[in-house]
């Protein structure tokens, strides 16, 4: 086993326990206390694919804004945070049965393809990927138009969210 | 001569024929290494941040006509070591129902938060530290740990002060991260790179003078992100006793506070790096690694040195108005800036340097000059409307 | 090196965990605390592929980012809608909000 | 190397310095706890009351707006680095965008949304 393998094994068994924890705490600030350390596991094994701009913006914009979203909502919803029988619905036993099953045939179907033998390439010299990411951002023949629609669709969730939860007096 | 060039290079050869000389593979040699020279600049750091509080003590004290520490060796030198033996020595209490797993991370992840962001300074044309091609995000990432910190902090204590102050803090470290992250777009554009050593490199004339209204910004922004007065809404001593680090003592105290310190001297460094130069200096930084370390942080000192006389100038700001500036004001200049300088980037492709400069600069000017008229007018408006003059009253009639 | 197989593991793994929180939680905000899980494998299926595809062509990580700005409108509606239910029915558990039963 | 090796031990090196001080501090200094000294701290006062407090909705609506803003920044960062070579066209799209995200400030400042108070 080499140096990389293992550091992939130590993140990956840490990102899947945090990830667990986050499904089973019953104190919600410390599922989404979790949450964040399972995100940057997550980070990491971006960092690991080499994928730096995903990284980054993994930890800007799922630690930086979208888990102090959370924080904040259940801030605002706190009176249910404690004391509130189980966590668990009554079917859990059910859900635990479907996530093994989705669990099991995920794997069959790794196992069963036959591209999983790929194996990395090498980065060409002057290969930027920020930059080719750019390109393919903004290019008329590329991915222009998703670059606009996220806009749009930012815009609409910015719109209706805040209609949603201000408070009319 | 080779070693006043580029001392990283010429340390590392020499520590990598050591070490291969005791059998050691080349990775793990590299590895540890890079580990030493880490450690040895994160070391530098914490000396520097002890002198940082002498400094801080020293420049308010004048600002409030004081002399500040003077007793302690020669100007006080001494006051900062006898404060850490303090703060070492000092019992450390933890508050009955605190969360004592976050209590404990939360200076530990602030300290982290502000000594990461040194892994993408460069220091010199051959140390540029580690350069990645997305160093200004991983600034803003960096910053992003720093407000999981003060959450942690003020939500593990157990205290309703801190847990006031956190959210208060968060809520304006959130909102003004918008005009920073809009203006590092700006330095990004000139450099056509996310890297912070190729933005200073392509820094032959000074960003500042290129979109100063850009600097002036990132400038405010940047004392927002510390919580530093004006905006230093977290600690509102007045309200909220200390703010969200009102449990902590001793050294976990002690952690918040160096750790505000260094990353306002760190601000310091990167307005200096995005804006004016870095460690560029009319080619002095070409004659030796350590020359261009000295420009780069006296640069840092003087923008440090802006960051403290604000602090010590402007009162704190209530935090509806803090809020208002930001989204009313700061956000949209700053978004304003950002399509005319990129517009002025496009027109202004093929035209001759000096036309560029002057073209970017006035476009600066003017951005600058319309928003402060609409923002005057605004005001009037407002205040007309509030005292019951003038137009605005006459027309809600 | 890594096999590729390892990532789409992984992947698995934390898809199927957050799958037994969106289907065994209560509270609301756990659930979307799940869903924030799913994309995240997602995520890292796209980044592996591209890594391990031809890396000249960024396709997976323009869908990678297209994800982070669809999990970001579905985060801050989800959570501005939990916040709403709150305020009239003081309650974030799932079961308890059941207006639409009879 | 990756360059996100040395990142790494940054990482390292920026918890092992923090974590060292405070270790440090925890030999050196006295424990001598007891239930006063642990009381939460109110001004010197009785504490009232346990430490939960309601926040008003105001908090997420600045958070929810951070949210949006960050992720639309975070999409123009690419175009910022490839802007000099694309010409006047990405120029547009990227203005397009910065508009389209303005009309969504101006309708959340309009609704009078923004508002602390």
């Amino acid at each position: 086993m080499t140096v990389d393998q293992i550091i992939f094994l130590v993140i990956a068994a840490g990102t899947l326990i945090a990830a667990f924890r986050v499904v089973t705490t019953g104190n919600l600030i410390h599922a989404a206390f979790w949450l964040i350390a399972a995100l940057f596991g997550v980070a990491a094994i971006f960092a690991i694919l080499h994928a730096s701009f995903l990284a980054v913006v993994q930890v800007v914009v799922y630690i930086g804004a979208i888990s102090m979203l959370f924080i904040f909502a259940v801030m605002l919803t706190r009176k249910d945070m404690r004391d509130q029988g189980p966590q668990l619905n009554r079917n859990w036993g059910f859900g635990a049965f479907l996530a093994a099953l989705a669990f099991a045939g995920l794997v069959f179907l790794v196992h069963g393809w036959s591209g999983v033998a790929k194996t990395a390439s090498a980065f060409p010299s002057d290969f930027d990927a920020v930059g080719a990411l750019g390109n393919a951002l903004v290019s008329p023949d590329a991915y222009v138009l998703p670059f606009e629609v996220a806009s749009v669709l930012l815009v609409a969730a910015l719109i209706g969210a805040v209609y949603v939860a201000y408070n009319r007096k | 001569m080779d070693f006043l060039k580029d001392p990283l290079k010429v340390a590392a050869d020499w520590l990598l024929g050591i070490f291969s000389g005791w059998g050691m593979p080349d990775l793990w040699a590299q590895v540890l290494i890079g580990f030493l020279g880490i450690f040895i600049l994160v070391a530098l750091l914490m000396v520097l941040d002890i002198f940082l509080v002498w400094i801080e003590r020293k420049v308010v004290s004048r600002f409030q006509s004081r002399i500040g520490p003077n007793r302690l060796g020669p100007f006080g030198l001494i006051q900062p070591f006898a404060d850490i033996i303090k703060l070492l020595i000092k019992e450390d209490t933890t508050p009955e129902g605190a969360d004592r797993t976050l209590y404990n991370l939360a200076p530990i992840l602030s300290m982290m938060s502000v000594l990461i962001l040194w892994a993408v300074v460069p220091l010199a044309p051959s140390i540029l530290g580690v350069d990645l091609n997305i160093g200004v995000l991983y600034i803003i990432a960096a910053g992003a740990i720093g407000t999981l910190s003060i959450i942690m902090a003020g939500w593990s204590s157990n205290n309703k002060y801190s847990l006031i102050g956190a959210f208060r803090e968060a809520a304006v470290m959130l909102s003004f991260e918008i005009p920073m992250l809009t203006v590092m777009l700006i330095p990004t554009i000139f450099a056509g790179s996310m890297g912070i050593g190729a933005i200073t490199q392509a820094q032959d004339t000074w960003n500042f003078f290129l979109a100063p209204l850009a600097a002036v910004i990132f400038l405010i922004a940047a004392i927002a992100e510390l919580g530093r007065s004006p905006f230093d809404m977290g600690e509102a001593e007045s309200e909220l006793v200390s703010g969200y680090n009102i449990e902590y003592s001793g050294m976990k105290f002690g952690m918040f506070y160096a750790g505000e310190l260094l990353h306002a001297f760190t601000f310091g460094g990167f307005w200096a790096i995005l804006f004016f130069g870095g460690y560029r200096f009319f080619g002095l930084e070409q004659v030796s690694a350590f020359l261009a370390i000295a420009i780069l942080f006296f640069k840092a000192f003087i923008g440090y040195w802006i960051i403290m006389w604000v602090k010590y100038t402007l009162l704190r700001i209530r935090i509806d108005h803090m809020l208002a500036f930001n989204w009313k004001f700061l956000t949209p200049v700053a978004f304003v800036l950002l399509m005319t300088t990129a517009l002025m980037n496009a027109l202004l492709a093929d035209a001759s340097n000096w036309l560029y400069i002057g073209g970017m600069f006035l476009s600066n000017i003017l951005v600058a000059w319309i928003s402060l008229e609409v923002a005057r007018s605004a005001s009037r408006w407002e205040r007309e409307r509030v005292e019951g003059t003038g137009y605005a009253a006459r027309r809600t009639e | 090196m890594v096999p590729l197989s390892w990532y789409l593991i992984f992947s698995a793994a934390l898809f199927s965990i957050g799958l037994f929180g969106v289907l065994s939680r209560r509270n609301l905000i756990a659930i979307l605390l799940g869903i924030e899980l799913m994309l995240n494998s997602v995520n890292v299926n796209l980044a592996a592929f591209w890594r391990y595809g031809d890396v000249t062509n960024i396709t997976g990580q323009v869908f990678a980012v297209i994800v982070f700005a669809v999990a970001a409108a579905e985060v801050s509606v989800g959570l501005a809608l939990v916040i709403s239910v709150y305020r009239k029915r003081n309650t974030v558990i799932a079961d308890e909000i059941d207006m639409l039963k009879f | 190397m990756s360059s996100w090796v040395y990142i790494g031990l940054f990482l390292l090196v920026g918890l092992i310095i923090p974590v060292g001080a405070i270790v440090a501090a925890w030999v050196l200094a006295p424990k001598k706890s007891n239930p006063i000294k642990q009381t939460t701290y109110e001004c010197g006062i009785e504490t009232v009351g346990d430490s939960w407090v309601q926040f008003k909705a105001q908090y997420y609506i600045f958070a929810l707006v951070f949210l949006i803003f960050d992720v639309e920044t975070v999409f123009l960062f690419p175009w910022a680095v490839k802007l000099n070579s694309l010409g006047m066209f990405a120029v547009i799209e990227g203005i397009v965008f910065i508009l389209i995200l303005i009309v969504g400030l101006v309708y959340t400042w309009r609704k009078g949304m923004l508002e602390w108070v």
